[in-house]
Order: structure tokens, then C-alpha cells, then sequence
């Protein structure tokens, strides 16, 4: 029998419970635990669930042009693992799947002397950012604006290493990871989540294999000791406590890559519509979108009618061509300064300086435009049953007073 | 098998039982987190503590938090797809008896609300700022 | 005591009446009547309200050019004359005020007589046209899309009538109106409404006494048989069954010019705000605005990708410059072909041909810009507590399978 | 004036009862429209037929369609500023000890909606419109 400690004997002692007799040792009844749940973060990040840890970041702690390691969203699928690992140069990863001719190990010290390294700041978005104005809603955790961050990583091209294990280009079509989390029953036999990319993004400059963020080994919850990283692909491409890449030669079809997950429909479908899972289509580039950063929203101007405004701006290919705010609700709109980004994939920023024509209650939207003319949504845009891909404008409220 | 369980039920409760009497806590020690309801909320979970909540309380909760209850809506129908979901995919048993309650309740206490294509802004913090300069200038 | 008919002993026997013994003369309990609250109306225009009568057009049957007489919404404030008067010629108009030397009574046939004929097509649009929307609600008849026309009035020119009556430019500030409607209360000696515009809208080429509309003498419900016309303001300031124009030395104080009558806040506010009368301002000129008439919403497009589309635009002032439509949520917009409008206020003409990508449900939204560069927003603009001046982006709902 | 307001109301019952005894209906006439209740909503007025619904036919129906109601939706506090606005503006004599039950009644079947700052486009009626030609080309 699981050991039960004193707490959870009293809060488990008042239910009906059917299902705690069975419970697996070390797993307890949720909500109850006292612990961090988030070591290593900022304490106002918005815990979105606890099993598995999901969290968000306040628009205003982003502000940062690099995102702080304590302040980059947390979404796990499974459960990390449960303590760092003892020696982590001794971390392995393999390549292997039908593309490799045989499949290949390398400790992450390995990684780091016999590949050149790589630096760049590279926007991680979560899929479902936005999910949480999903209207009718889309179940799975209510991100509001902040499962995004944009902080700069280092590690080895995916490329490069793949070509180390000799891959065969003609017969690669996808890669696949596999990581060392552990799904939510504690099962170790069930894989919590293998996601991957086209080969043609696998292969991309800014493909990353990494361990380091922002210059210091990347946090336990995002993945230490190593990680993939797909930029502009929803984040969960860029697979955590990374153990394996299968360069595969069809589609992969890992844990998530079917179904309603990560997928949204082919076609265009009315709101709360029922969708087959065959006609649902995987997700790639993520659209463009910007976040207003400052001010925190709600800010009342008592001794001005001008406001700085300052945010970010990013997309899933190209570049964000230029962004631009309303006060009247999009009636007009005026430009925002923009700047280029630090290497592709990394957010830009935008700020302007806002001229209040009297006093009142006004809201702040901002609007960024892909270089292919495509801007975000003052609403939301098509429905989808999990709620992914909502890059409608963000917004503060302001009063002048 | 059933056997087995039984007997682990029946350890349990009396393992409970002797728990609830027993005194060994040091008195400087923090009170342990009692079941109780603070604003119509179950204090330990922020479930709304009317109806079948504690049927969630002993099924829903050895897997995920109730925070990933919390913060969903969902029609009947929805609910009962997550849970079917949850048991095709991710091990969840069969919930016999306890299905129809437990639906009933996530129904009725997560039901969806319409918000539209844009949700109004809603439960803004106002604070001063001033002129001289936002909080943001310190981090960028 | 008041004659009750049986149907009506029938209808109150029932009820917890404390109010019934002590009804006027002629009125009853509503919603219990079975004639046709709209005589001359289209069947299906939308009753909002019974009494007063309120009824909307929807989109699609107003996709004429110029609005048919049974097309037009109704928005009656007090009860209609009982019967149409016996001998239109001699109804009288009276021209008084501070501004007036001494009062002058008109007749009808010494209007049409007297003064030169004009003919305009004027866009008449209520001011709370599209409260629907408000959230939070706002009271009132929720108007949907539909209390708006465009129909052909000939009359004469207030500016004329006002000259002949010797008014006194110097001290004329604003004019108000007074009709023959009775009050809801059935009180002779309430005013139903009597609201009216400054001076120089008053004065302009386009604002007319009106006996016409279409060629054929005013609807009963729209004002039989005179009625002031001044367009691109709220329709409010366009009185029926006009009896008396006053030329005012000061702003109109007439009923319904104060309170939150047609009135909006001074500067913008919080949505739900309460707002004090004093910080209310009279709403002048119409935001910018368009309705796609055609198709009606629904269309289900089985053997093409082709849908032609049709609608009008308007503005309070100036013109529309130009109507753009949207199939993904205004991510990107498209040119609509739009014509000149026939003469000033009168609306604007747009089409286009949508070629549609692939199957689905998709929204076409459209949205004109006046010739200020003021866009409708696709949201809804600034709230006020009566829910005025909502001009988003009219849309409607296509499949194509 | 009260004792004659009580005589008129006297009479009227009178006459009430007397009128419900008389059979002097042609039988080929229409039946008067009775009050009853269809889907849930009485047939007269359209009102939801629940709670204190009578009191609202009773005491607003006088002066203005039940239309003006069920088309509105507002809090307690909205309800009872139309009401207040009523009375100081249109005429609406006090409702007593009648107001209390009428408001609730208001504020519990026609309570505000959340639908933010663009409603979702609902009851659209599909139809099949042909690529030879849509219902407006004859009406332009």
C-alpha cells in the first residue's frame, strides 16, 4: 500500500472516494500539496494547473527584449522529472528512426565538443496561447496571452548532428523527439508526448538542439538538461528532457500528433462545430501576433495625456512588417515604431508614444501585419475545437484622468 | 484481486480512523489543511462546494489538479468526451455509478458562458502611473 | 369607468390586477390585440415593440436602392394620430419660437404652393440602430441592424419656410420640432418627443419639410402627412406628424434633448459606467456605416465558389470613400467597386465578387471608411449607457460545400 | 375618490363574473385567446411563465407592449431605474407593495448577458442559394 502521509489522510478522509484505495505510490489527491509548484520562476507567473504544471506570464513581465528564465511560460504535458539528472554531460541523446541508417548516441557532452555551437533569441509560443476567449470555449488549459516567450538559447544545429548519424535525405520526411518526462498515470510505458517537424524545418539554421538559456543551463521545468527547439512552430514541436530524435520517413506519428491535439480543421468550420479527426490538419507556421507589454494594464493617468506604449511582435515565417495601435477601437489606427528582429525567429519591438485627445476611459489595441500583409484579428479568428491559434489583438484598458 | 482491494479499503479506513484520534502533532507545527468552504468555494481545491464536488474530490483529482477543472467549461456533452477522453487515452477507470453525478455537477458548475468573438475586458487592477516614468523603463 | 370589451375582461379576469380598474379610456392590456400593428408594412419586418409601434427591416430586404415605403423601420416614441386626417391640404404648420418675429401657420397646401419642391434621397438611420449589441445591455428597443432607409423625399426646404417666416438669423441658434403623436400615458398634455438640430443643419440644402416619399404621399407610421427631414443625424431629429417648428435662441430643451436621451457621454467611458446627465452631450452626426444586403446570411453555395455580394454605405457626414470586405476575420481585407451617392446623405452603393479558397463556413464582414479615414470598427466602439452609435462591421454567415 | 375607486373595482368584478357566465357567444365566432402557457412562455405576452409573471401583465401592460420587456435585459438595479424612469417621466403610478415582486421577477427571467465586444452570429437560418443568380439581382 502507498504511503500516505498525515496530511493527505485528513483531506482524503471526509470524501467518497472510489478511486483512492488504488492510488499508485506517490500520487496523492491534487490541490492539496504545499510545495512550489513552480521552482525557479517568478512568484506572478498564473498557475493554470499544478498536474501537470502549466503556467502563464502576466503581459507586463514580458517587457523584457530577452525573456528572463524565470519569467518563460510553463507547459508541461506529463510530469518533469523528478530530480535533475546526477553527472548531466552524461545525458544521452539517440538519433535513429527508418531515415538513419543505424541509430546513433551521443552523451550531451558529446554534443557540445564535437558540434559548433549557436546562439540565437528564439520566440516560443504555446498553440493554445489565447485559448481562454475561445467562444463556444475549447477545453485544455485557459491560456490568456502569456504561454509566449522570447529568450535567447544556445546549443547545436539539429542539422548538423543529424548529418553526424548520416541521415538519409531522400527518404526523410519528418523528425520525431522523445523525452523523459513521465505521463500523468505513471505509467512509464506511456509516452506523455512526441511531437516533431517537417524535415525541411528540422533542418533550418535556427533548429536547435539546446542547453543553454540565456546563457545559464536551461530550467528543470523547461526542459534541463537539453531540449529541441523549433521556432515558429507552436512550442510543442520543441520537445523537453530530450532522449531521442527519429528522423522518420513519413509523417511522424507520435503521442499528440493526431487527433483533435496540436490539429486544427482543414477547412473552415462555423463555431462549436463537431470535426472528424480526418479532417483535422497539424498545425505548422503559428500566425502573427504582438503583445502590449507597457503599461501593465489598467493604468490611470492623472498628471499626462501621454503614454509611452512599448510590446512585442512576432510570427511563424517571414518577419512582422509593422504594427500599429488604435484608441478609438479600431476606427483608425496609427503607426508604432518597429524595430528588426535580433535573427529570424526572434520577437521585434514596437513602441510609440500616445497622445490622449481629452479624458476618459480608453482601451489600447495593437495590431502587427506579416510581411505577407496578413495582420492579427481585432476578433477572434476561425474556431477550432481545442482553441489554438487565437492571435487576435491585444489590448489594455487605460483611464485619463 | 478484489480480495486485495478490499482489504487495502478496509486497512485504509482503519488506518484513517486511528489517524483522526491520534495527538502526535507538535503543537507549533502549522494546522493541517482542513477540508472547508470559503466563499461557496471548497477551500482546498477552489471546486464550487455545492452538489457532488466531493465525488470530483475522490475521482478527478489523483491525476490532474482541479485547477484544470476550474478553469474549463463545458456542456454534458463535453464533459462526458474529456472524461472518455481521459479514459481512453489516459488511464482513467470507469467511474460505474459515479459517472452520471460527476457529470451532472461539472455541468452545472462549469457550464460554458457566451462571450462572443471578443470578450469584454474584464477585472482591471487600476493603479496610478505616473508621468515620470512607467514601471517598465527599469526592465528594458 | 372605461368601456372593457369582452376579450379584454376575458384576458384581465385572471391576473393580480391593481392597476386595471383604474385604466384610461381606450387602453388596454397589451400584446392582446389582433390587428396588424403595421398597416403598409412588409410581413416581415421585425415588431421590436407594439406600442409604440418599433419595427425593423432585416439586411436583406433592404437591398433595394432606394428604400420602398414598406421597407422603412418604424420608430414611433408616442402613439400615431388615430386616423389620418380628413383633408391633408389643410394640415397646419405652425413656425414659432424665440427666434420668429411673430408665430405663422402654414397650411399644407400653402407649403406645397408657396415654396419650391425638392426631391433628395436621405438616409434615415436611428440612433440607437444596433443597441442589440451592447454588452452590458443597454435598455431600450433592441435594434438590431435594421433601423435604417434610404427612401426618395420631396418636400420643401426648412430654409425657406424659416426665411418666409422672417427668422431672426442673428439670435437663431438651434430649431425643435413638435407632431400630433399622443403620449404613451394618454395624456393630452404630454409631449411625446420634440427634439430638433442647430441652426446651421437646420439650414442646409437637404433638410426638408416633407409630404413625399417615393412619389407617393409619407406612411401613416413614418409621419402622415408632413414630417421634417434632416439626415445624417440621429432620425430622431426628424419629426412626424409635424405641427411646429420653433426657432430657439438657445440649445432645443424639448423632450427628449436631455437626461440620456439620444445622448451620449462628453468623453469615453468604462463599459456599465453610470454617467451623470451633465456629462452627456447630444449625439450630431452618424458614424460612418454599411449593410450588406446581399445575400441574406445563410447562403449555402453547393455549385460554385463564386458569391457576388451587395450592400450600402453611409456617414453623417461627408461620403464614404470606400467599403473593403473580409473572409478571415479582418485579417485581410479586399476593395469593394462603391458608387457616388445620388446626393449628398444619401447612401452609397458597394459590390464585390468573392472567390471563395475552399470549402467551409466563413463570415463575410464588410467595412467603409469615410472620406476622414474613420473605418467602422469590427468591434463594438465606445459603450454608452442608452447604447447609441454602434456602427461595427455589419457580417453575415456563407457555407460553401 | 378612494371609496369610489373601491365601487369601480367592485363593479368590474361583477361584471367579470357575470361576463364569465354568459353564453352569448356566436359558436361559429373565434375563441377568445385564453391565457395559457407554450414552451414555456404565456401565449399572450410572450413573457416566461414563471415566478410572478401575473403582476407584470397586471401592472406594465397598460402603457407599453410586453415586447418592451422581453427584449430587454438588465440587473435589479436597471430594472428599478426603467421603473423609477417610468414614474418620474411616463406616468407609472407607485406599484406598492406589488414593485418588490415585479422586479425580482425581471431580474431573475431577463438578467443581463456577458457577450462582449462582438456576439457571436447566432439563429442563422441556412439556405441554398444557386450560382444562377441570388434572390437580389431581381430587386436591385
Amino acid at each position: 500500500m502507498p504511503y500516505l502521509n498525515r496530511r493527505r489522510f485528513l483531506t482524503v478522509a471526509g470524501l467518497p472516494v472510489v478511486f483512492a484505495a488504488r492510488l499508485p505510490a506517490g500520487i496523492g489527491l491534487l490541490g492539496l500539496e504545499t510545495e512550489d509548484p513552480l521552482p525557479g520562476k517568478h512568484p506572478d507567473l498564473t498557475i493554470l494547473n499544478d498536474r501537470p504544471v502549466n503556467a502563464e506570464t502576466p503581459p507586463h513581465l514580458l517587457d523584457q527584449r530577452i525573456t528572463g528564465a524565470d519569467r518563460l511560460f510553463v507547459r508541461n504535458n506529463g510530469i518533469a522529472p523528478a530530480s535533475p539528472p546526477a553527472d548531466p554531460s552524461a545525458w544521452e541523446l539517440r538519433i535513429a528512426g527508418e531515415a538513419v541508417p543505424e541509430p546513433v548516441v551521443f552523451t550531451l557532452a558529446e554534443l557540445k565538443q564535437r558540434f559548433e555551437h549557436h546562439t540565437y533569441q528564439l520566440t516560443l509560443e504555446c498553440g493554445g496561447n489565447g485559448r481562454k476567449e475561445f467562444s463556444p470555449p475549447a477545453s485544455g488549459n485557459q491560456w490568456s496571452t502569456g504561454a509566449v516567450g522570447c529568450p535567447e538559447w544556445t546549443g547545436v544545429r539539429l542539422r548538423d548532428v543529424l548529418e553526424a548519424a548520416n541521415f538519409d535525405r531522400k527518404k526523410a520526411v519528418y523528425v520525431g523527439y522523445y523525452g523523459r518526462d513521465t505521463h500523468l498515470s505513471g505509467d512509464p510505458d506511456k509516452v506523455v508526448i512526441s511531437r516533431g517537424v517537417p524535415i525541411a524545418k528540422a533542418l533550418e539554421d535556427e533548429t536547435l538542439i539546446a542547453w543553454n538559456m540565456n546563457g545559464q543551463p536551461l530550467p528543470h521545468l523547461n526542459g534541463y538538461p537539453l531540449r529541441l527547439l523549433a521556432s515558429g512552430y507552436p512550442a510543442s514541436v520543441s520537445g523537453k528532457w530530450l532522449s531521442e530524435i527519429a528522423v522518420r520517413d513519413r509523417v511522424h506519428d507520435g503521442e499528440k500528433m493526431g487527433g483533435a491535439s496540436y490539429r486544427v480543421p482543414c477547412k473552415p468550420v462555423a463555431p462549436g462545430a463537431e470535426v472528424d479527426d480526418e479532417d483535422m490538419c497539424i498545425i505548422e507556421e503559428m500566425p502573427v501576433k504582438s503583445l502590449l507589454t507597457s503599461p501593465k494594464t489598467g493604468a490611470i493617468l492623472s498628471d499626462t495625456k501621454t503614454l509611452p506604449i512599448a510590446g512585442h511582435a512576432w510570427c511563424g515565417s517571414g518577419a512582422v512588417s509593422k504594427v500599429d495601435y488604435s484608441i478609438d477601437f479600431g476606427s483608425t489606427w496609427q503607426a508604432c515604431a518597429l524595430t528588426k528582429p535580433a535573427n529570424r525567429y526572434a520577437w521585434q519591438h514596437f513602441s510609440a508614444q500616445i497622445e490622449f485627445p481629452q479624458e476618459g476611459y480608453y482601451e489600447i489595441w495593437a495590431r502587427a501585419t506579416d510581411d505577407q500583409g496578413r495582420a492579427q484579428p481585432m476578433v477572434l479568428p476561425n474556431w477550432n475545437p481545442r482553441g489554438y491559434l487565437n492571435n487576435a489583438c491585444h489590448r489594455i484598458a487605460i483611464k485619463v484622468v | 484481486m478484489r480480495s486485495l482491494r478490499h482489504f487495502l479499503l478496509l486497512l485504509f479506513l482503519v488506518v484513517v480512523l486511528v489517524q483522526a484520534c491520534s495527538t502526535d502533532e507538535a503543537p507549533s507545527a502549522p494546522p493541517p489543511r482542513r477540508e472547508n468552504i470559503v466563499d461557496g468555494l471548497d477551500s482546498l481545491t477552489g471546486l464550487i462546494a455545492q452538489g457532488d464536488y466531493r465525488l470530483v474530490k475522490g475521482n478527478c483529482l489523483a491525476c490532474h489538479s482541479a485547477k484544470l477543472i476550474t478553469q474549463n467549461r463545458a456542456t454534458r456533452e463535453g464533459w462526458l468526451d474529456m472524461i472518455h477522453w481521459m479514459q481512453e487515452t489516459q488511464g482513467l477507470p470507469d467511474l460505474g455509478k459515479n459517472e452520471g453525478p460527476i457529470v451532472d455537477y461539472l455541468a452545472t458548475y462549469y457550464a460554458p458562458e457566451e462571450t462572443g468573438r471578443r470578450p469584454p475586458l474584464d477585472s482591471v487592477e487600476w493603479y496610478i502611473l505616473s508621468a515620470a516614468g512607467g514601471q517598465s523603463s527599469a526592465e528594458r
